[in-house]
């Protein structure tokens, strides 16, 4: 590689669509990033991944939703969203119009609701990818969650795959004995990506109602605070499937946290949570990232990508 | 109005009685704000487990020296770190946020009521609408008398200023509600504004009602992300369409219209809200 | 309860076993309790939990074996000890001399190797309870880690539990995907009770030198950043067998932390990484949970364990 | 000796060249430190995501006003913080610990070779070593000038004095171990004492070995407790029983007989080490 800091071209491939750079929003950390546009321009990202979702609208839990922890956060929304009808009215236009790509994060209770769900988004304008959150509750299997199930997971990825007209990333939970197990379940049914990770299952206690905060009692945690568990997910998946792409998420709040994202094995990130501390993070952490890799003199993103695996390093 | 995000100095950390008075150098900030509306602060510095922004009613915005200022209750690690923050210190501020108060299209008289630190936006709420020409009363209440942000400045503001606390440690013991109706009735009001406690807003939302007479209020909902993206700051407000709906206070408010908000049901999801009936197993 | 703030007795039941309070180190982060004197009594610790120990000396693993990561830490030691024998020797004796009770934490690469260290442990002075620790790695299955298999898991415990003369707690991994099943297993093996949790697996890569931080690539990630998890497990494992004694930890670093864990359900805690950043931290946490217990009214810790799934919240 | 852990009031904060030498008014820990000890300094304020204890040599102690001094060179995240404290700052230190330099039974001439800031111990060992009798000579290295702690002092406690930059803006262009040789036969030294990076450390270990003389040197591991509970600072040294074990440079260290650590090992687990043959899975 070369060691003079050269101009880098920030180009990323993921799962087969060409994106400008790899740095995306994290769903659920940015609506369907209109929000955003007073902080950055949802253009210059390398896509924006839209909220979670669903058939129908959705109220969501009841309040408190969050609570906040150190280094980290949890969240109890409940996907709440107005439903795939308004989201294609409404959301998706708006991003198209502004030359945005969206990634469009799809979630169901069944099989077929995220089928109903990826056919409905075909043809769809500044359609990129479709991410399936498979980590929400099975309601044919009393509410366990597809993404802790290889078989349950690999049926949604199977018929997502099927009804889309676009590549299907399967977004993983961290909560698995063996998440291995569950990526290569997600890529033989037809996954042409994964995304790692969803939030981890916690909860937080009020010490003086006595009582669980979140309405939801748990919830999920992100931020910093699980970014090792996020590296190391990436890294176990791309060691036993190299070949396989991986948006990696989780803590990402700087170039650096990014980087080590990329040489762990994604070709891509998400920032979600640090959109919270900082609404123009994802800017910022691609401006960071073109400076750390600069500095690196490396001249692509794919030259770093699961180098930590290889001794690329120094 | 659009908000920004930018690297605010504090030029003044000054007691106000059981409270601190920050004063922030953030020009673009004091440009759009308007009352009603708030701003979001990082919190902790560089090296933070803190993660959230913290939220804070504007209480004046100065285009000309673009000046902020803000009033701070110490409650927890981050009010704590923000009160206790050196002149001279660069905070990260976005803002302003959320939708402000909205003011009368013909001059009218109004009855201002704040809780505690709720006073905040309504020094420059009551100068505005006297601006416009209507009478302006003014109702501070708090637990006791250090917890009354501003009554020195109230008079400036306000044809009539009434105080209670739950104490009598200043003006009458009891409750901003307490005489609420009859002063509406007195000053012929046609507008109620109000800042606060939600037990408190939902009190005034009652009488205002009795009165016949539209009020707004300013929630405070604990929030995420302060911008709308985040989903964690909802409370069942009634449409226009009559239908129920999550709507994030941070962006569709935190002002609302008090006889929209369903008051006996925040914190729960009411069953016909819109959605409600999708949520089965999530 | 009563409201008025009286006098609490601390004292506590864990696993069958009379503890005068329900603040214990954490295995691993208290050595055998000698380096803490300086800054506390051990004797005034509900316990002291000792470092794993294993049946030989073991070197442990090449250095960096360590990584700071937000609200939390990565630690890749590798049960360097000294081997059963010395600790009988050196260890165990010094702490009864000072009137301290142990826990004995025990790690294996066998069943068989299990069931001798707790023969070894017979009779030992000082000795009021055996932690198994289950969370390392299973010779017989390649690696695979003991506490990830609830059969794996319950053969230990029935060899620990068959070769002990103490009550016997299973330490458990939050690793998994379902962690009542393997608390169920352990149980049903004979465990008395339940230690919850130990590390999360994670990672941390070097962003100059391009290369896992850790010599052991991968670590265990402690400290505040994870005890919303950590209170999550013990949440679900006592709502599901509520009548387990649980040991629980994780990121306790304050009174109020550790209270988190008894309304979940625990009857006990550890105070493990706090340690490094506070060398009197589970004296402290002992003072201030005394505190917040009288705030609240209560006089006894019984009063307080698994609260937060009763109505008896305010 | 005993360690203690106190809230200390950090009385100064001054520029050292490329450092900071931060003094601390901490009674019990001037009163029991010895030279080549450190201290371990809980950073970030209590609301710090950096959840680990820093590590700093003592420069000072002085048990009459019971103040220590420590020099810090900004590295990452929690000296970036420590540098920049306030006077005033109370900081929570444990301290004194490790072992310290051992002195000579008999007064005897010696060499002190220190890089960067590890002049810091040297300073009070020299006293020492003089107060015995001893001649003491300093050898004084860094990357260029700035990055020499203590240079000014340094005539005060030594005899000789040698300076070495890698830029030569200070003293000669070249490495402490340049003529080292040379300096040790010269001055009929019977002892070395060295602090500064591992490379320096095994380098002056081998001209000190090649001259026939011990030398004792403070090493730098990356420690999470600093107290001997976690088993992170290890280094492979070789026992009194010819036997190498994972030694722990925050307890048995950070001074080490030179001869006895194995320089070329460090960062490796050799396959002699005691209880290597046990680790096969984990
Ligand atoms: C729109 C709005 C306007 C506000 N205006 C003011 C003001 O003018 N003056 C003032 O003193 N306070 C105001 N608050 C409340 C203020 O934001 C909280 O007191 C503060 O966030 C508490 O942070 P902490 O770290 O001290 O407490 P902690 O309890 O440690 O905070 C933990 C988390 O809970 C959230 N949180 C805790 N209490 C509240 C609360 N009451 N409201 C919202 N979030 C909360 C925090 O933001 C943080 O994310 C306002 C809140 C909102 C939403
Ligand atoms: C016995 C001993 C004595 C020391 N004496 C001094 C001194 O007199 N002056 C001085 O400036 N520095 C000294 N150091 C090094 C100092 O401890 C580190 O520079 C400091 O911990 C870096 O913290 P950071 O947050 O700035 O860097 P970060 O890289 O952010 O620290 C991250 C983590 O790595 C650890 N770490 C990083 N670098 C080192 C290092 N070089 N040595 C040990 N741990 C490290 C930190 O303690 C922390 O846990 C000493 C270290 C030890 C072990
Ligand atoms: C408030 C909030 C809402 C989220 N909603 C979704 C969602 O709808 N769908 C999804 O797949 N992930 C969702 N996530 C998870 C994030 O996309 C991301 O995977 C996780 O938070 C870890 O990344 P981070 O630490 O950068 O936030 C949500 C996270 C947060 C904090
Ligand atoms: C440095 C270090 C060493 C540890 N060694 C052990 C061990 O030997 N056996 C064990 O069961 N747990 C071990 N643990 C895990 C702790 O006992 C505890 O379960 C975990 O760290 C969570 O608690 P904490 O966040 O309070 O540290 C170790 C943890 C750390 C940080
Ligand atoms: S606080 Fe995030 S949407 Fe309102
Ligand atoms: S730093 Fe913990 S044992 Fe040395």
């Amino acid at each position: 590689m070369a060691l003079t800091s050269t101009a880098v071209d920030l180009a990323t491939v993921l799962a087969g669509v060409a994106l400008p750079n790899p740095v995306l929003t994290a769903s659920g950390c940015a609506a369907a990033g209109r929000e955003l546009a007073p902080y950055l321009d949802p253009a210059e990202l390398g896509a924006v991944v839209t909220k979670s979702v669903m058939l129908r609208a959705r109220s969501g839990r009841a309040t408190p939703r969050m609570a906040e922890t150190p280094s980290g956060m949890l969240n109890s929304i409940g996907l709440q969203g107005p439903g795939i009808e308004a989201f294609l009215a409404d959301d998706l236009p708006w991003l198209a119009a502004r030359g945005a790509r969206a990634v469009v994060s799809i979630a169901g209770g069944s099989v077929a609701e995220f089928a109903e769900l990826a056919g409905r988004l075909a043809g769809a304008p500044g359609l990129a990818l479709i991410e399936a959150n498979i980590s929400c509750p099975n309601v044919a299997s009393r509410g366990q969650v597809f993404a802790c199930d290889p078989a349950a997971a690999a049926d949604v990825v199977a018929a997502v795959t099927a009804a889309a007209d676009v590549p299907v990333l399967a977004k993983l939970s961290p909560d698995v004995t063996d998440i291995v197990s569950i990526a290569r379940a997600c890529v033989a049914a037809g996954a042409a990506g994964l995304s790692m990770v969803n939030t981890l299952l916690g909860m937080v206690i009020d010490t003086d109602s006595l009582r669980p905060v979140l309405a939801g009692i748990t919830g999920g945690l992100s931020g910093p605070a699980i970014r090792p568990v996020a590296v190391r997910c990436v890294w176990q998946v791309h060691q036993a499937l190299p070949e396989v792409p991986i948006l990696g998420m989780g803590g990402i709040r700087s170039g650096r946290d990014a980087l080590q994202f990329l040489l762990a094995g994604a070709s891509a990130v998400s920032v979600g949570t640090a959109v919270f501390h900082d609404p123009s993070a994802p800017a910022r952490v691609l401006r960071e990232l073109r400076a750390d890799l600069a500095r690196l003199g490396f001249t692509r993103v794919s030259g770093v990508v699961g180098l930590a695996h290889r001794d690329g390093g120094r | 109005m659009t908000p920004s995000q930018v690297d605010a100095r504090l030029v003044g950390n000054d007691p106000a009685g059981a409270y601190r008075l920050l004063t922030l150098h953030a020009p673009a900030v004091a440009g759009a704000a308007e009352p009603g509306q708030f701003v979001a602060l990082a919190v902790g510095g560089p090296d933070s487990a803190l993660l959230l922004r913290r939220s804070f009613a504007l209480y004046t915005a100065d285009p000309d020296q673009g000046l902020i200022g803000i009033v701070v209750a110490e409650h927890g690690a981050g009010t704590a770190w923000l009160v206790r923050a050196p002149v001279g210190t660069t905070l990260d501020v976005v803002g302003p946020l959320g939708r402000p108060f909205r003011l009368p299209s013909a001059p009218c008289p109004a009855v201002l009521v704040a809780g505690g630190y709720g006073s905040a936006p309504m020094f420059e709420l009551g100068r505005r609408l006297r601006a416009l020409g209507g009478a302006v009363h003014l109702v501070l209440g708090a637990a006791a008398a250090p917890r009354l942000f501003g009554l020195a400045e109230a008079t400036d503001v306000a044809d009539s200023v009434t105080v209670r606390t739950d104490d009598g440690s200043a003006g009458r013991r009891g409750l901003v509600t307490d005489g609420l109706g009859e002063l509406i009735e007195r000053t012929r009001a046609r507008q109620v504004y109000a800042c606060g406690p939600m037990a408190m807003l939902q009190a005034v939302a009652e009488v205002s009602a009795a009165c016949g007479i539209p009020a707004q209020v300013a929630v405070e909902e604990s929030m995420a992300c302060g911008i709308g993206v985040c989903m964690t700051c909802v409370l069942p407000v009634v449409g226009a369409d009559g239908r129920s709906r999550m709507v994030r206070s941070c962006a569709e408010g935190p002002v609302f219209d008090a006889d929209r908000v369903r008051w006996k049901d925040v914190g729960t999801l009411p069953a016909d809200v819109l959605g409600a009936e999708a949520m089965g197993w999530h």
